[in-house]
Order: C-alpha cells, then sequence, then structure tokens
C-alpha cells in the first residue's frame, strides 16, 4: 500500500497546504499611500534604487506614502497595468503617452522627469556599425539595423537618420529586435550591421575597437524627454499630497546621486540592485556622459512638444497630441518650492 | 447479502435463464459483426455448465452479457429470477487473462472484494487467509502480481473471486494460460471446491476433455454467429473422478464432443481465410 | 472504454439529446466564453483597451485575413512550427531508440537529458541568435532544441515498456536487428512515442511564437509584438484568437495522424484530446 | 565504489562544461552570448552572496505552487474526461486553445484579472503545468484495461470507487510520467514568467543580469535553476520508482 498510503497521508495534505497558500490574496493596504513604478532597464531608470536610498533621504517614506518598483518589460504590458491599476506610475517614452492616451484612451498625466536624451553637454545614445565595411551612412542601405523595440525612441531615431536620405524601413533597410546587451555581440558577430550601443557597451566597444561611432540620438533627433513617470490623472488628483511628500523625498535623492561626497555609496546601491560590479559604473554613471536628470524632476513642455511633432512627421505616431494637457507640473514644482526653501 | 464465512452452504440462488439473446459489434468504422444469434439457454441451479466453441464464436461475450458488462441488446437473461442490470458480487468472474490489479499484493487483491461486501475487519483478514490457503500461496501474500507465475497469478484470480462467494461462477478459459500439470491440479481443486459447495458455474473454455471433466452439461457453440449447435448431458454415474476419466464412456463423449467443435471450427477457418 | 459503463442504451428517450449534445457540446463552452467577452466588454465592465469587444476583434482578424497579412503571417509561422517539430521528431526520436539500446549512449545522453529538459532554453537564445543569424535558421534550430527533449524521454520510456517476449519472438522468427527495430520496436512504442511528439507539437508552436515575439521577423509572434508595441490592443487580441486557432487546427490534425498510425490500437476506437 | 558510479554517471555533465569551456575560449562564439564556464561558475559565486538564493526561493515556492495545483487539478480533470463523456466534451476545446498557446501571451488577461503579483506568475506556471497532466491522465486513464474496471465492478466496487480504486492506480504510470514533463515545465516557467513582469525570482535576476550584460551572471543563474531541476527531475524519479514498486 505504499503508494495508496504516500497518496493520501502525505501528498495529497502537502498539495492542499500548497493550493491553499495561493488563494491566499495580498494583505490590503495599510496606511500611507502605496505608489506601483513600473520600470525596465536600470539605471536608466532609477526606480529600483528608491527604496535601497539611505535614511534620511526619503523622509516621508512610511509615513505619508510607500514605494514598490514593478519590473515590467515594455511600454505595452505597463500600460495595461495602468489601465488595470495595478500599477501607479509607469516609466514610459513619449510614444507610449501618445499611443496610451490615443488608442488605449486612459486620462494620462506626465507628472515627473525621468531621463533626457541629448540635452546639451551630456550623454546620448549612440549608434555603432561595423569597423572597416561601413563607413557612412549611406554604406547602409539594404542593411540590418538593430534597434531594441520597435515603435521606441531609438526606432524613432533611426528612421528619422535615415529619413534624411530619403529612406524607408522595409524598402531602403531592415530593422529588428534585439535586446541591448546583445546589440555588441550582434554587430561583432555580423548579425546586424548598425546597432545602438548604450553605456558602457559603447564603453567596451571603444576599447576593444572594431566598431564605428556613426550617430548618436542627439544628431537624429535632438534633445529628447525619453522617459517619464506617467500615471492615470484620476489617481494623481486622489493621491496629490502623499505624491508631493514623495517627490520633495525624491528630489532629495536626485541631489544626493549626483553628488560627488555620496559617489561610493550611490555606486554601491546601483551595484547592489542590478548585481554588476560598481567599476562598470564608475566612470559614466550619472555623470555628463550619462543621459541628463533634471534635479527638479521637472517636465521640459516645449522638448516634448517638439518631440511629439517631429516623430509624427516622421510617421512613428500616427497620431499628435498637444502635451501641455497631459503634463502636470504642479506636484513637481510644489515639492521643488519646498524642498528649496 | 449470504454470510461470507467458508465454507458455507450457498442458499439456491435459482438458475439461469438466457432468452433470445442477440449481440451486434459496431465498431466505429466499417460493418457491425453480428456475434451472438438468438442465444436460448436455460442453466439449473448449482449447475455447472461449459460453453465449447471455435475462437470468435462469441462464447466470451455471452459471459460477459451474463456479468453485466456489457449492455444487452436484444432479449434476456435473468439470474435467480431477476434481470440482470449490471456487474455484481452474486456473480463472481475469472478472467481468462486474470485481470489481477497489478499494484495489489496477492493479500491486496483477494482482500479488495471483501471490503467492497463492507465484511468486518478481522473477517475479512479471515477469509483471504484462507483462500490464500486454499489455493496454495501460502508464503506470496505480499508479492505483486508481476512478481508471480502466470499459473499463480490464476490461482490468485480463482480465490479473489471465490473469496466473495458469489451465487455464481463465471470462468472464461481461467486455465488457458496455464501448464497441463497445474492445469490438472487446478481442474481438482475447482471440482473439489465445487462439490464442497455447489455454485453456478458457467465455465467457457475450448478444451472439449476440459468440458467433459467438470461439466454437468456441454453447450456446444457454431461459428460466428454464434448459436447453440447441441448441448449435450456430461454427467456420469457416480460422478466425476480419476478413474471414469479414464473409462470408455467418458472418452467416447469427449471424441463426440470433439467431433461438433471440429466441424465448426473447419466453417470458422473456412470463413477467415475467405 | 469507460463510456460502455453508462447506460448507453440506443432508442431510448435520452438518446437524441445525448446525440445533440454529443454534436454541440464541444462549441458550447467556447461559445459562452465568446458571449461573455462580448458582453464583458459591450457593458464596460472593462475597459476597451484591456478586452476589446471580441466582435472589434473578428472584423480585425478579416481584415488582416483579406490584406494577405493574416495568411501569410500562418504560413509563416505553421513553416517553422512544422519544419521544427519534424527535425525535433527525426532526432529525438533517434537519440531516444539509440539511448534504449546502447549502453554508451544511454551513459552520455542520460545526465545531459536530466538536466536540459528542465532548463530554461529560451536563455540561450542569444547564443542561437549569433550562431544561425537572426531568421528562420535560428529560430527553427532554438524551437527543434527545445523539443527534443521532450520526444527523447517519451521513446526512450515508450521502448523501454515493450515486452521481451514480443521481441524475443520476432527474433525467434529470423527477423535482424534492424527488423526487429523496424518492424517490433517502432510499432510497439509508437502509442507513447506519439504521445510524446503530441505534446512536443505545440511546444514547437509555443517556441516558435516566444521567438518570434522576442525577435521579430514575420509571422503571428511577430505580428502580436508589433500590436503589443503600438499599443493595438485589438491587434494583440485578434493574435490570442488566432493563435488558438491555429493551435486548435495543428492538434487536431495531430490527433487525426495519431489514428491513422494507430488503427489496430484499441484506444482508436475512442476520441482524443489535447 | 558507489562514488566512482556517481562520478562516472555525471562524466557527460564534466566534457558538456569542457566542450562549453573551448568553445567560449577558442572564441567560436562571442564571449557576450556564451561566457566561459569557468566565468559562469565565477559569477556563481558572486551571486551566491548576493541574492541568489532569495530570488531562486521565490520562484521556487511560485513554481512549486502553480506546480502542485496543476497536479491535482490536471489529473482530475483528466481523469474525469476520460470517465464522463459530458466533461470530456465541454472541456476539450477550452484546452485545446489553450495548450499551443505560449503563456506569455496571456499576461494582458492576467494582468487584468490575477494582478501583478505572485498569483499572476502562479497562474501561468498553473496553466502551463496543467496541459501535460491533464493529456496524460486522459490517455492513460482512457486506456486502461477494461477488464480490470470489470473485475472491480463484479466484486461490487461501485463506479466512484472504480474510479479512485481501479482506473487512477492503473493509470498511475502514464500519469507520473506526464507529470514529470510537468515538472520540467514548471522549471521553465517560472523562469519565463518572471522575464516579463517580476520584482523578484531567478527569472528576474537571469533578466536584468542579461539586460545588464552579465551574461556570465545571467548564465549562472540559467545553470542553477537547471541545476536545481536536474536534482528534482532525480529525485521525481526516484520517487516514481518508489510509487510504482509494483512493476517490477
Amino acid at each position: 500500500m505504499t503508494n495508496r498510503y504516500f497518496l493520501t497521508r502525505k501528498l495529497i495534505p502537502g498539495l492542499a497546504a500548497a493550493a491553499a497558500a495561493v488563494t491566499v490574496s495580498l494583505s490590503a493596504s495599510a496606511e500611507p499611500v502605496k505608489i506601483r513604478i513600473q520600470w525596465s532597464v536600470a539605471p536608466a531608470h532609477i526606480t529600483p534604487l528608491i527604496t535601497q536610498a539611505p535614511k534620511g533621504i526619503y523622509k516621508n517614506y512610511g509615513k505619508s506614502y510607500v514605494v514598490e518598483p514593478v519590473r515590467m518589460r515594455g511600454s505595452g504590458p505597463a500600460l495595461q497595468g495602468i489601465a488595470a491599476g495595478e500599477i501607479d506610475l509607469g516609466g514610459m517614452s513619449i510614444q507610449a503617452l501618445v499611443r496610451g492616451v490615443k488608442r488605449a484612451k486612459l486620462d494620462l498625466k506626465v507628472i515627473a522627469q525621468v531621463m533626457s536624451g541629448g540635452v546639451d553637454g551630456y550623454g546620448s545614445s549612440e549608434f555603432y556599425a561595423r569597423d572597416g565595411e561601413i563607413t557612412k551612412l549611406e554604406d547602409l542601405k539594404g542593411k540590418i539595423i538593430a534597434v531594441n523595440a520597435l515603435g521606441s525612441s531609438i526606432d524613432a531615431a533611426v528612421q528619422a537618420q535615415f529619413g534624411r536620405l530619403g529612406w524607408k524601413v522595409g524598402r531602403d533597410y531592415q530593422v529588428v529586435e534585439v535586446r541591448f546587451s546583445a546589440m555588441l555581440p550582434a554587430l561583432q558577430s555580423k548579425r546586424v550591421d548598425l546597432a545602438p550601443l548604450l553605456t558602457p557597451f559603447n564603453l567596451i566597444a571603444k576599447k576593444k575597437g572594431g566598431v564605428k561611432y556613426m550617430f548618436n540620438m542627439r544628431d537624429a533627433l535632438g534633445a529628447t524627454e525619453t522617459l517619464q513617470w506617467i500615471g492615470r490623472a484620476d489617481w494623481i488628483q486622489k493621491n496629490r499630497a502623499a505624491l508631493v511628500d514623495f517627490m520633495a523625498d525624491h528630489i532629495r535623492f536626485r541631489t544626493w546621486l549626483y553628488d560627488p561626497k555620496s559617489r561610493e555609496e550611490v555606486l554601491a546601491t546601483l551595484s547592489k540592485v542590478t548585481k554588476r560590479p560598481a567599476k562598470n559604473y564608475a566612470s559614466w554613471v550619472f555623470t555628463k556622459t550619462d543621459n541628463y536628470r533634471e534635479p527638479n524632476a521637472l517636465v521640459n513642455v516645449a522638448r516634448m512638444q517638439k518631440n511629439v511633432d517631429d516623430l509624427v512627421r516622421l510617421g512613428v505616431l500616427k497620431e499628435s497630441i498637444a502635451v501641455k494637457n497631459y503634463i502636470d507640473l504642479s506636484i513637481a514644482q510644489e515639492a521643488a518650492a519646498r524642498v528649496n526653501k | 447479502m449470504t454470510s461470507r464465512t467458508p465454507p458455507a452452504e450457498t442458499p439456491s440462488s435459482g438458475g439461469i435463464s438466457i432468452r433470445s439473446v442477440c449481440h451486434e459489434y459496431r465498431p466505429a468504422r466499417g460493418r457491425p459483426v453480428l456475434a451472438l444469434d438468438n442465444i436460448d439457454l436455460e442453466i439449473n441451479d448449482r449447475e455447472f455448465v461449459a460453453i465449447l466453441g471455435p475462437s470468435g464464436c462469441g462464447k466470451s461475450t455471452l459471459l460477459y452479457l451474463l456479468g453485466g458488462f456489457m449492455p444487452l441488446q436484444q432479449g434476456g437473461i435473468s439470474v435467480g429470477g431477476r434481470d440482470i442490470t449490471g456487474p455484481g458480487p452474486d456473480r463472481g468472474i475469472v478472467f481468462q487473462n486474470f485481470a489481477l490489479f497489478p499494484w495489489k499484493t496477492v493479500r491486496q487483491n483477494i482482500l479488495y472484494g471483501l471490503e467492497k461486501q463492507r465484511l468486518p475487519k478481522d473477517e475479512r483478514e479471515r477469509t483471504t487467509r484462507h483462500f490464500i490457503d486454499m489455493v496454495h500461496l501460502t508464503g506470496f501474500e505480499d508479492s505483486y502480481p508481476s512478481q508471480l507465475s502466470g499459473g499463480m497469478k490464476q490461482r490468485v484470480a480463482i480465490a479473489r473471486t471465490l473469496a466473495i462467494n458469489p451465487d455464481t461462477l463465471l470462468m472464461d478459459e481461467p486455465f488457458g494460460a496455464l501448464d497441463a500439470q497445474t492445469r490438472s491440479l487446478m481442474q481438482e481443486e475447482l471440482l473439489a471446491i465445487w462439490n464442497r459447495s455447489p455454485t453456478t458455474v458457467v465455465f467457457v473454455t475450448h478444451d472439449v476433455r476440459e468440458a467433459v471433466l467438470l461439466a454437468d452439461r456441454v453447450v456446444v457453440m457454431t461459428a460466428r454467429p454464434g448459436r447453440v449447435k447441441k448441448i449435450i448431458d456430461t454427467r456420469f454415474e457416480g460422478g466425476m473422478n480419476a478413474e471414469i476419466a479414464k473409462s470408455r464412456p467418458f472418452l467416447d463423449r469427449v471424441d463426440e464432443i470433439w467431433d461438433l467443435v471440429r466441424e465448426e471450427a473447419i466453417v470458422a477457418g473456412s470463413a477467415g481465410a475467405g | 472504454m469507460a463510456r460502455t459503463l453508462g447506460n448507453d442504451t440506443p432508442g431510448t428517450a435520452g438518446h437524441s439529446a445525448r446525440r445533440a449534445f454529443e454534436t454541440f457540446g464541444p462549441y458550447l463552452t467556447i461559445s459562452l466564453l465568446l458571449i461573455a467577452w462580448e458582453l464583458a466588454s459591450r457593458l464596460e465592465l472593462v475597459i476597451a483597451f484591456l478586452l476589446p469587444p471580441l466582435s472589434v476583434v473578428i472584423v480585425r482578424i478579416a481584415t488582416d485575413f483579406a490584406s494577405g497579412q493574416l495568411p501569410m503571417d500562418i504560413a509563416i509561422t505553421l513553416y517553422r512550427t512544422l519544419v521544427a517539430f519534424a527535425l525535433a521528431a527525426i532526432v529525438g526520436v533517434s537519440i531516444g531508440i539509440l539511448i534504449s539500446r546502447n549502453a554508451t549512449v544511454r551513459w552520455f545522453f542520460d545526465p545531459l537529458i536530466s538536466i536540459g529538459l528542465p532548463m530554461p532554453k529560451i536563455a540561450l537564445l542569444p547564443v542561437f541568435m549569433l550562431w544561425f543569424g537572426l531568421f528562420d535558421l535560428s529560430k527553427i534550430l532554438m524551437v527543434a532544441f527545445s523539443a527534443s527533449f521532450q520526444i527523447i524521454i517519451a521513446t526512450w520510456a515508450a521502448t523501454q515498456s515493450i515486452e521481451k517476449e514480443l521481441i524475443w519472438s520476432a527474433q525467434s522468427l529470423g527477423a535482424s536487428r534492424r527488423e526487429i527495430l523496424r518492424e517490433v520496436i517502432l510499432p510497439a512504442a509508437m502509442p507513447q512515442i506519439l504521445t510524446g511528439l503530441q505534446i512536443a507539437l505545440p511546444i514547437c508552436l509555443i517556441v516558435v511564437l516566444i521567438t518570434e515575439m522576442i525577435m521579430g521577423g514575420q509571422g503571428l509572434g511577430d505580428s502580436m509584438l508589433r500590436s503589443a508595441r503600438y499599443v493595438d490592443s485589438p491587434g494583440v487580441f485578434a493574435g490570442i484568437v488566432e493563435i488558438g486557432i491555429v493551435g486548435f487546427c495543428v492538434i487536431r490534425a495531430m490527433e487525426v495522424i495519431r489514428r491513422r498510425l494507430l488503427v489496430w490500437h484499441q484506444e482508436t476506437r475512442e476520441e482524443t484530446t489535447v | 565504489m558507489r562514488l566512482v558510479h556517481t562520478l562516472w554517471r555525471f562524466t557527460p555533465l564534466l566534457l558538456l562544461a569542457v566542450v562549453w569551456e573551448a568553445v567560449s575560449r577558442l572564441g567560436l562564439v562571442s564571449e557576450f552570448a556564451l561566457p566561459p564556464f569557468s566565468d559562469v561558475v565565477t559569477a556563481f559565486s558572486r551571486l551566491a552572496d548576493e541574492g541568489l538564493w532569495e530570488h531562486t526561493a521565490q520562484s521556487l515556492y511560485r513554481g512549486a505552487t502553480g506546480f502542485a495545483c496543476a497536479v491535482i487539478v490536471g489529473v482530475l480533470a483528466g481523469v474525469l474526461m476520460a470517465w464522463y463523456r459530458p466533461v470530456h466534451i465541454l472541456v476539450n476545446p477550452l484546452l485545446r486553445c489553450l495548450y499551443p498557446m505560449p503563456k506569455s501571451a496571456l499576461i494582458p488577461l492576467t494582468i487584468m484579472w490575477i494582478g501583478l503579483g505572485d498569483n499572476s506568475k502562479i497562474t501561468l506556471i498553473f496553466i502551463g503545468c496543467l496541459l501535460p497532466v491533464v493529456l496524460s491522465a486522459f490517455n492513460a486513464a482512457r486506456g486502461v484495461d477494461q477488464v480490470l474496471i470489470w473485475s472491480a465492478r463484479s466484486m461490487g466496487a461501485r463506479e466512484r470507487e472504480v474510479l479512485w480504486e481501479v482506473v487512477v492506480p492503473a493509470a498511475m504510470p502514464e500519469i507520473l510520467s506526464g507529470i514529470r514533463i510537468s515538472l520540467a515545465l514548471a522549471f521553465i516557467l517560472l523562469v519565463s514568467g518572471e522575464l516579463i513582469i517580476a520584482n523578484n525570482g531567478i527569472g528576474y535576476l537571469i533578466d536584468i543580469l542579461g539586460e545588464g550584460g552579465d551574461y556570465a551572471g545571467m548564465f549562472a543563474g540559467v545553470v542553477t535553476i537547471s541545476t536545481i531541476g536536474f536534482f528534482a527531475d532525480q529525485g521525481y524519479v526516484a520517487l516514481t520508482r518508489r510509487i510504482l514498486a509494483w512493476r517490477e
């Protein structure tokens, strides 16, 4: 009877207990507002660093709000998460904002800047080709171009740059999706002919040689508002007070990130979050080589509107919006006033 | 339910009445095959009847119908005066391929039917022990069927069926897979058991000598579709014993039935070849 | 087989209702689901972005079909699936049989298979991409690699469970090693091998779709990826429906093939599932 | 002697590691795509101090829960489908549509109904593991020798008793091999489920390491989960052998 005994006395109760565990739902929210923020890649997104910040920076953390970083790849799931009320803020691009408003018919508001590309004096995503075979842009005719995601800012930059030569995607060149970390090997093994190399991959590539710098995001699109925190207008309105507290703390956090005195601690925190050695970041992260992060997390409305117009002109976006209707700077402004007073 | 304490006398269960039974197999594709054609058969209470016939004549089908495993398509079957509606422990069956539960030990196999009778635990244990002893499997109680020889498995199957003390015993070539020696021992054993507590037995076989040896009457069936060709009385004066089995009348009876079966086997063979 | 246990007597009052249920039952569940879907979005129980109305999705599918985009995507996805499946089947069955017949091969593959089976093989996609490019070849090889483990295990288990007597009897009839393989081992192992293949085929389809979703390059997965990227939720849900339909057809086809190959097996009398 | 035997058994894995190391060191493939095995070992020892086990435990919890539910529901569903035709008629079309669906394609639906927490990942693992169990339980229950069922019934077993005392044990060998497939799938699914949405777990770790270009770390994660899967599989096979002791 061993088998029967095993089934009835051990296996079934064990499984039943496990099954019961699934049904136990997450406990209801506590007093402070829980702000669930979506992110995808660190340190472009600084969201996962928030919960690792030293004590004293997020002063109101646990009092009026708590933050839960949620990692979701891609703006599609992020928008779904926002629509379903499963996340509160998405770290998303302008394209995602426009599509979220126009296609998903969500009432969205941008409340803070996360990262801007191609800003004067700061770093910008760079595109590389294999050295020797391709010397100028025209050599890329009929070639394969790698982007991180179709419809992304990188994709838009490629379309903008080749658009100047009168080229069309599909007809004059092909675009394929390759994840950022695989860009360099894909380029080296001749699987693609042009690829964007984010820091630190561009630094590695320069050191090893074999690749040739072609252009950067700034050449293609000028300065762009690359990532911002976007949430549902009603949710933002309802939790405005908590958000102001959070933003005030977050502005302090940004100062800490860029403060030379806390450099070691910042690198250690980043290393802990990304599980990568700090030396990988030391030379560039949160410096002028890196993308630009507005100290007060304020969005540049004019720059964003120009981005949208450019993307519509390029055909990357089908619809346009007047971005000022979808931006709420008051939270960041109020927070900045409180911190800087 | 009657008492299950062996070896108790079984009260009369009444005989079996098979009236105009037809049975057709309907495969998913292809033409339906008539297996049994208008079978009429009366079997008396505590009578031992053997059914003989060429392979494919529907002997097993008839037995399965008696067991209530397959729905009756046409005609009627009653056991002890009641129409059968499905399988039940009043009719014990021994299958050709033993049908032991391979995941149960010898003891557990025999116990299973007794558990289904909702007997008290100590009675179940006692009965099981008794039947294990009876079929000479003492020492193999905790073996799994896969560890037993064909003859041993067959004995377990018989013990399992006898243990639930059915009013009627249905046996589908139960000794078919045994070697001659074991077979002859089992035949003797079965006769002994039956003599001690006679029950109605329907015994399907293709061994003429076995049929004549064991049965009160032998039913010879035709080749497909199966009909009753002839019913032959095979009772001998003074009951069956080793002496009679060597006697002239016995051998003549066997020869007589052999001729009947052979005729049908030839029909079946030519139909098969055609 | 279990059905025979029910009172499946033809001609009774419940019979026609049963027939109707047999015919229309399979569509009942799906239809109810689809109606619930349409209602949920029409009654705005969920916002259209999260669940666009079924009718919108159907219109979308029809448009894609008319434009030739959908047939093209299906053809590409199926082409990759079937080529990869054929590759996995050939490699998997061969290795599975070699393992069961040769101790050295078994020694070599046993731990590799054990560790490869639960490995998240999709993590190796970058390696496949760099070795075999971004297009069909890398996808097909990735898929074949992912699916072959299941087939090896199924084949190995199948050949192991063949009764020795079957092989011995073929040997005694003078069959050569190769003949035994082709005429005894393969047919006897076929039901279980086919079960392995039945499991592997949907895995192939799934992995094809996943590689398309990750690497793009046309096909149903790629079109779902594009829809997701451009926040086109009718497109995403059209993709889910299309995959469901294509998958259903692929599985059905596999069942038909299974039945054709296993006409001799008892299970062919019954319908198979998934 | 036993040790030698075990070592000999695992020698092919050692060979694999050597080939891996060689392929990478000789530059047959970019070290980004396939870092040398020795680097992976180094990365493993580093990650072991940096929360590898916490992430793994989190994933295993999800995997185990989803898998356990799949086994219970799958065996039940498969056997009932084989036994009661209406169940088969109603459930089968659903399974046929779900089976070949990449479970990640269902994420838009799970976000809506189940949210983003552990339960969404458990659900995807559950669905993914469910189908092989159902398939094997169904096929096995259907293939149970009719004579066994008859003999139980002739001994007075009721329909439900026949189901649990005859059909299920008789189908057990095939059901157990279906469960083995699901066990392996659970390890694959717990990783792939976490690649898209997760805050922790081995799949999350593999993904952020890969995204950061730490391929050695990523492979360390893959090797870790594969190794755990390997031992789970070996353990399962040993357990199966015990449960099916009656076969030999």
